[in-house]
């Protein structure tokens, strides 16, 4: 599946929950599903920090498409990372850096991705372009 | 039994109408997430009531004009109002003198000037300052600032397992070096009500002077800085119900005359030429720029607002709603209180152990629901606990024992959720 | 021809609708002394528009929140909305970054922040700060207190008997000791424009950064710090119909980034340790502690209503209106003008020969004239025309070609009762 | 006359006046009448420093009583000075240091007694009080 596919599956994935709470269980859910980064990657270097949760990202090339791991100390963040790794995961680091991530605003997370944000998930989603374009020159 | 029932008719004279005072809260009639609001976030700020709302409304519709230049009647009316602000404070923590109030931007202001003004004047290489294991980072950060400049050195006073002060150390701390005392009277984080006035005693035993940062103090429990003996008095007005942008530095005058200005600037002059310029009297001195007119001028209204219910009835309210909340919350699932001190104010920091604070944070607030979660500008006191941070929930007194279930409510559900 | 009319046509398309704008300001209607209102004040401050009012309103009745640390709604649209006011700052002086833009309390306070945190970095003892002689005593006294402070000195670029500076002069004022120039976009004493951007290349020739005070101009001019290419700028929002207590500082990235922070406290450090704190990037780093939010707020509002009249209709109608006053004031008896600069923003600063400006400000206050008397906090000009001040008639888009005429009736009245 | 019988006549005189513009007319002709200070008074000694308007006073002690002479460079704050120097001129010092000034509210001018004013009105009253003092010491 394209980026952009996958971007639509979850928006239709999403469309099932009307209510708050039920989204974020499913978020929840998701977060249980995130390839776990490797314990000895959970160090300073591949550290994001939120305001109030952390993450840590690790970025594996593997014949020319990027796998991420990652974990956070906060369920939901850990949720929202997850939603990331799925959509990114998998892809050349030019399909990476050049994606519109315009699921998260359709699903109703967009307030989750204001700089002003506690979790860091727009540093992490920044981090994720910068491997991208780090790994592919 | 006559002078019981006496007693109480007098106390019970002045008993919070709980539903007057939340209609004068225009905002908490409002939904968050199709959800009643449930404001447990008073700690970071209060809600403003519509009496406070309305005098700044007054002021820009009926006053509005720059103050203590003017010779035109705008100009004079909004000077007078501002002139009553001051003198309605000197009255709301008992100063000695009008002029020994000076209004700045909030408590991080009014402690950043004591840091600069009486650090440049009385403070210098290998001198020490002690502060408290529990200070807020505006009361850490400053001294920092200072001792970085001026090569002098941090004492801190240490904190029991509780979220009590240890006192008894506290008084090995003074040296012949020691030139100031800062600490909090009420701690943000935990909501310990510390003895100010034993520890102030303490330290002018050693002729020292203090510094009380009474920003979670004032809006809560009478202060009275003659009666402390404080020499140094800080605090905000968004945290008293008055708007942001305004607080307080109170000063003993004898301090603040020693002291050089703050900042440079309109006001604060009395003469000024390009060679020689000679500063204006207390408090003009400290106040330098056209100063926030509308929030000076409102935060009158924010006095009168808490004088009109009486600080001992807001006490007594948001007492009873504490040892309610503590009662309630106790029943959570795998609750961890932060901060279990003798003497408590209205914040209650905890934990759900398993779960993250922003976990809780994000899903009370999907529930309506606004608690602070983090490490509430305290990171040493988190750092002391071990933990990344907490849930506050700190009281005003526009809460209510519903507004207890309803944030009880949401963390069994949270917990469910997340456990 | 047709092209000229074409262009005639497109400058007069934004024409200032003056009945309008006059009924977005509540308190022009109001009555002074039992006559209406004519304020002429707004070099000290403007009148606020129902727009600015009302977003004040609407922040504490559906809004207010402490921001930057919350997790809740309420935290997180005011958080949004402050830094809304930021982009919007940016982009109304067309700054390079957002986060080039400090929130500040004033102009003052963004002059004392580079005087001290520039000051601290850069500037030592028999270094040179260049400022100009027709400063406000914002732009004086902070770089005397910092000379008095390192052993700096001032140099002074002189002012002409019209109120010009003197930039043949300027330019021999520098040497290699010279680390800052700081003066005065606008006179809020007499109204002068000041040649800024070829003064500000002429620093920059000597490789030495410039401070520019535009607390007069953002309100009458567009203000582009790009192209100025100026390294740090200062405004009020209370002047530019705004809200009081807030301002800005913008600085150039490069700049901000080397110089250690202002005040210490919540928000603008990155971690806390009792032993060591590390500070928050920009612009955090230099906004400590709960800001002013509401106004922070509302500036974006001011900026709005700013831009929706159009920095240019505003400009050409207060040009208008500032000839339209010089003609018919200089028939008033005894008149003499103080400041006749060629390039000139709407303040006309003048005297009744043989009056006190005290006299005339009261007289005309009963007749409901606001206009300001005295020294405008600019002594050393006064000194240089040898006056203890002089009345100030000073314009905003609001004020009409009635207004002068009641003025100069006014100035008559005052003429006759006072000679 | 007593202090309090000069301050009634006061206030009889200015009712009179209805409008604004005649009260300060009528301050102004008041101002005319001061008594000037000497020239050789005029010095940083006998200055009281208002905001915009300067006021020299000098307090001349005769047979027991005082004799307030005075200048400003403003009419009106001289107008203002003259009534007061009509009102405490020619008394004692106890008389004068113990004296109720009613008249200013009931003739309309309590706004320019506010410590913030810009003429200085109230520590020129302050200064006639503290001379008064002294003089009884
Ligand atoms: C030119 C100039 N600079 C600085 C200031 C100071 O501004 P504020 O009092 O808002 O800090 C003013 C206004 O009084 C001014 O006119
Ligand atoms: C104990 C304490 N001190 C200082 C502050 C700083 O107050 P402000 O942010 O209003 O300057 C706060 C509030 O955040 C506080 O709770």
């Amino acid at each position: 599946m394209t980026i952009n596919e996958k971007q639509d599956e979850l928006i239709e994935d999403f469309a099932f929950y009307t209510d708050w709470m039920e989204k974020y269980e499913y978020i929840i859910q998701l977060g249980k599903e995130l390839p776990l980064i490797h314990d000895s990657y959970k160090t300073e270097e591949y550290i994001i920090k939120g305001c109030q949760s952390r993450v840590w990202l690790y970025p594996n090339m593997n014949e020319g498409k990027i796998d991420f791991t990652a974990d956070s100390d906060a369920i939901i963040t850990k949720g929202l990372v997850s939603l990331m790794v799925k959509v990114l995961s998998g892809h050349t680091p030019k399909e990476i850096a050049s994606a519109d991530l315009y699921f998260i605003d359709k699903i109703g997370l967009k307030e989750h991705l204001s700089p002003t944000r506690a979790n860091g998930l727009l540093s992490m989603v920044k981090q994720m372009k910068l491997y991208a374009i780090a790994l592919s020159a | 039994m006559l002078t019981l029932y006496i007693i109480m008719g007098s106390t019970e004279l002045k008993k919070i109408d709980i539903n007057k005072v939340r209609s004068d809260f225009p905002i908490l009639k409002r939904e968050v997430n199709g959800k009643p609001l449930v404001y447990l976030d008073n700690g970071a700020t209060t809600q403003k009531p519509k009496q406070v709302i309305d005098a700044i409304i007054h002021y820009y519709e009926e006053m509005n004009s720059n103050v203590h230049r003017g010779v035109h009647y705008l100009s004079q009316i909004s000077t007078d109002a501002f002139e009553v602000t001051r003198r309605k404070v000197k009255e709301f923590i008992n100063a000695e003198h009008e002029h020994e109030v000076i209004i700045t931007k909030g408590t991080t202001e009014s402690i950043n000037i004591i840091a600069s003004c009486y650090g440049r004047a009385f403070i210098g290489k290998d001198d020490e300052i002690i502060i408290s294991a529990m200070e807020h980072h505006s009361n850490i950060v400053p001294w920092q600032m200072l001792c970085d400049e001026k090569g002098c050195k941090l004492r801190i006073i240490p904190m029991t397992a509780e979220g009590d002060l240890d006192v008894e150390t506290y008084k090995t701390l003074f040296s012949e070096r020691t030139k100031l005392v800062s600490f909090t009277y009420v701690s943000n984080a935990l909501g310990t009500i510390n003895p100010v006035k034993e520890m102030i005693a303490i330290a002018h035993q050693h002729e020292v002077p203090v510094l009380l940062d009474g920003a979670q103090a004032v809006q809560h429990l009478k202060v009275d800085v003659q009666e402390l003996n404080v020499d140094f008095f800080a605090f905000s007005g968004h945290k008293m119900y008055g708007p942001t942008g305004v607080g307080v530095l109170y000063g003993k005058e004898n301090f603040l005359n020693n002291m050089p200005p703050y900042q440079g600037g309109g006001d604060m002059i009395k003469e000024v030429t390009l060679e020689k310029t000679t500063y204006n009297e207390l408090p003009f001195k400290f106040e330098a720029g056209t100063p926030n007119i509308e929030a000076g001028i409102a935060l009158a209204n924010a006095i009168d607002y808490i004088n009109e219910l009486g600080l001992e009835a807001i006490k007594r309210h948001e007492d009873e709603l504490l040892a309610y909340a503590i009662q309630e919350l106790s029943k959570v699932k795998s609750i961890r209180f932060i901060g279990t001190a003798k003497e408590k104010s209205s914040v209650i920091s905890f934990l759900i152990d398993g779960t993250h604070p922003y976990d809780i944070g994000v899903i009370l607030d999907k529930l309506g629901i606004a608690v602070r979660t983090g490490h509430h500008c305290a990171q040493p006191v988190m750092d002391q606990f071990g933990i990344p941070g907490t849930v506050r929930a700190s009281l005003a007194v526009y809460n209510t024992k519903e507004d207890v279930d309803v944030l009880v409510a949401g963390l069994n559900r949270a917990a469910d959720m997340l456990l």
